[in-house]
């Protein structure tokens, strides 16, 4: 059977070309990039080569750019950083309500520590709006994160416009760009923010790996403290091969924005939105239609529940996902389609498919053939027929 | 390979006994949409043995399964004998559920204990 | 010119049988472990084997060992984490002053965040007394730190000896074993500990990961939050390619030390130690003679400086290194050194010489060969001569 | 490739110039032990001109590779143009230095200047 990846949200396949980069940084050149001998130096070239090609794709310098073991790491040290700090300066971080739980979770750590956080909410596609940012800055406010893109409905936040209220009110601002680098241009001077996550294995690259931009001058408390490494700024042997990895993606990546190839990657969303809207009944598309990355489409299949979609779809050869409570090992559906306004019986029968760049026409037309098929012998196990009634 | 049993993933593909039953003696209801699972369990009974099981499942592959499962189990038994069916030996009739599925989606065997239970009521009514 | 690397302390080359083991999971089974579909699950598989692996190798149980992104990651992981989950407890921590930096500057962390942090001194050999550790212990003391064998002048510490007082108090024990594991056989449970730190690129494995032993019922924080990965103990989508590898490593390093293979080393070492003290003057062994991991040898050259032989060592090949300030991107000479005892000036002359596996009889006796000539010859642009006479 | 450029590396392998100029005119000494550099400097003067310029140095690679390239850039030169140089200038005549070596191990035009400022002090006594 012919195995169709739709899940490129989750996770991506490493670039074979980028594999190919990291290789003679396991067994060959495998020096450690602080020694001063040769095997030392030639690693420190292509760690230092790699944060040209990460800096180059978002527009950043060099130097502000600092390796992590991946986006969580880059969402943590960001957040906590900021707040150990600048806390004698303020306790109060804003963030939003649909944020990845690298971000959420990061400030449940510190509101047990004593910082305070306000979680804004967003409208019905998952937007924030700036307005609301503005509102909620005080004086002791000294951080604003807010995602990017949502990884899971793909909805594109107004970071600009959030950057400018947060500016003007002298707060840093960081984004959690896990889902766009690579996937959108982005440059964090006409962002205008302060930092940036970024995660390797969402756009072709390795796992494991990531990075922080830290804007020249931002006040941070170190996440991981050790060796001097990254300019004091993360200490733990460099992961050479890792690095050298994000760079090579860094690399691929912008030479397909540059040349527009995420247009076919929207194109064929459309597709699998249109055809799937069209041929089944009782579906929601959640998201915005337009502001949303290029690979995101995200239903909601109401009367049936998230991972037995997953199962069905598997079996047929298909990788999705899911925002159901049991795809999650919680016990609520995901708080993203919760925050969005849907109620639980609903987002516990959501099914994400993300496309990447290697995704086929003929992969598209596959789903859309199957999925109808799948939807009404799952409805038919269902106790609801058509509509909720019965559910106290 | 994958997170279920051959015996969940059987089950899950061809479910048993999936319907209502028009006229059941009995009826049982477990889940919580909160949590993402809605089980309902119809019975038949006669001389005190189940002659007849059937269910719909609002829920994901564990609890398609174990409800399928039950409905095997079962049939044929006496109430009393079909009352003694836990969770857990559902879970192990299917050659083990996942960790974290032991507790939310396994409770195909409290969904037949409410039918037998409802079905108790209405004999007493009758 | 051949090229001899004696530098296995900072890192060492990727076994060709480790890459070969992670290979199938960068491009081709590049799941997501936490995903439901075909794709996640064979992730999730070689994830859990490597664990298995893991906890064979040190006698823990699978469900005990947490990935990292390395040895750093676990320290700050162990030290911070039990500092904050038992601060209602105590907050002293004891630890020593010839921690690696990982150590050291976390406790420096905790220390401004209102923690009290003892450093027991050790002797001229680096070894730290277990009376010390008894004497220290409070009944605030929430935690003992203590490496198990020393990076630079490679002497082991006797931890069981110390686990027996730190146990004896009801304490937290950690050890930072990245320079034991893989190295000498180790038993957490024949030890004596409740957290043990390791890291993959000390022992054949890749860089960039590592795993924290955490002993079952340990009461620790999270270092990194975000989504369930780790049971909850550590976020961050796993490092999939990263684990494997650790896992073959651990599996190869077993089977060497099944075997003994440990002991060549030794005794490689132990002829270069003989080589250098016998053929050149004014030179000192550092560590313990015979309690020091079996491949390390650290010397102190007196009147030159430890950058200066690293460089000349490099023109002929040779890859090595020192605790001189110059080789750290610090002012002062290592801390280790220091401890022991040396002056700074003696402590800028060490170099370190750290065997491998693959090292060979030549390689050691071509070293033997062209050490005292380099060392000569920087004597010979050295102000002291046989002295430090000026030396103010 | 490697942290020095191939200047540093040529004064690091053949070091211009070194020993002690028994009857030098003036010594310069500059450094500390705990940063592990101590350079000493050599020089002979000879009509305001400094015609012998020779180092001992206990320290880095940029430490040697400094005090040699000064010896060379002073020879001849009149004892004010030679104060003029300075601990940048040596850099820049190896061909740049990594940056962490810039404020530590680049001394040699201090140990000149002390040397010249030797030499002014015993010439005065004179
Ligand atoms: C928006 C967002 N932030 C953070 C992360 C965490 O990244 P990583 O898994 O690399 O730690 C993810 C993905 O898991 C994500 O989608
Ligand atoms: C004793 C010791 N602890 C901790 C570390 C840090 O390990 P890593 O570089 O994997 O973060 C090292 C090596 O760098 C070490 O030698």
């Amino acid at each position: 059977m012919k195995r169709i990846y739709m899940d490129h949200a989750a996770t991506t396949s490493t670039d074979v070309e980028v594999v190919k980069a990291m290789e003679p940084y396991f067994s060959l050149k495998y020096g450690n990039p602080n020694s001063i001998h040769s095997f030392g130096q030639e690693a420190r070239e292509a760690v230092e080569e790699a944060r040209e090609k990460i800096a180059h794709l978002i527009g950043a310098n060099p130097s502000e750019i600092v390796f992590t073991a991946g986006g969580t790491e880059a969402d943590n040290y960001a957040i906590k950083g900021i707040a150990w700090a600048n806390q004698k300066k303020g306790n109060h971080i804003i963030t939003s309500k649909i944020e990845h739980h690298a971000v959420l979770h990061s400030c449940q750590f510190l509101e047990k520590q004593g910082f305070r956080v306000t979680y804004l909410p967003v409208d019905k596609y998952g937007l924030i709006d700036p307005e609301d940012v503005k509102k909620a800055i005080t004086d002791k406010t000294i951080l604003v994160t807010i995602m990017h893109a949502n990884n899971e409905i793909g909805t594109i936040e107004p970071i600009k416009e959030i950057s400018k209220v947060v500016k003007k009110a002298g707060v840093y601002f960081h984004i959690d760009s896990v889902q766009t680098v690579g996937h959108i241009p982005i440059d964090v001077n006409d962002l205008g923010v302060d930092m940036l996550s970024m995660s390797g294995h969402k756009f072709y690259g390795p796992n494991g790996v990531g990075a922080l931009y830290l804007r020249k001058g931002t006040r941070i408390v170190n996440l991981i403290d050790g060796g001097a490494q990254e300019k004091n700024r993360r200490a733990g042997t460099e992961n050479v091969a890792g690095i050298v990895g994000l760079g090579k993606a860094a690399e691929l990546a912008e030479e397909r924005l540059t040349q527009g190839k995420e247009k076919k990657i929207v194109r064929l969303r459309d597709k699998l939105i249109k055809g799937i809207i069209d041929k089944i009944e009782n579906v929601r598309l959640n998201g915005h239609p337009t502001k949303r990355l290029p690979g995101n489409a995200n239903f909601c299949f109401e009367f049936i529940e998230g991972e037995s979609m997953l199962l069905s779809l598997d079996m047929e050869g298909v990788a999705a996902s899911s925002g159901s409570a049991c795809t999650s090992g919680s016990l609520t559906a995901s708080h993203i389609l919760l925050a969005i306004g849907l109620p639980p019986e609903i987002a516990h029968g959501s099914l994400r498919l993300t496309l990447g760049k290697d995704n086929t026409e003929e992969e598209i037309d596959y789903v859309i053939d199957i999925l109808p098929g799948i939807i009404e012998k799952l409805r038919a196990l269902s106790p609801f027929k058509g509509n909720w009634e019965g559910l106290n | 390979m994958g997170m279920y049993s051959d015996k969940v993933m059987e089950h899950f593909k061809n479910p048993h006994n999936v319907g209502e039953i028009k006229d059941a003696d009995g009826i049982g209801e477990v889940g919580n949409p909160i949590c993402g699972d809605i089980m309902k369990i119809y019975i038949k009974v006669k001389d005190g043995k189940i002659i007849d099981c059937k269910f719909k499942t609002f829920g994901c592959g564990a609890a398609i399964a174990t409800s399928s499962m039950i409905t095997e189990m079962v049939k044929g038994k006496g109430i009393d004998e079909a009352l003694k069916i836990s969770n857990k030996a559902v879970a192990e009739a299917l050659g083990g559920l996942p960790p974290i599925k032991m507790h939310c989606s396994n409770l195909a065997a409290d969904g037949l204990s409410k039918a037998i239970e409802d079905y108790k009521q209405k004999s007493k009514k009758k």
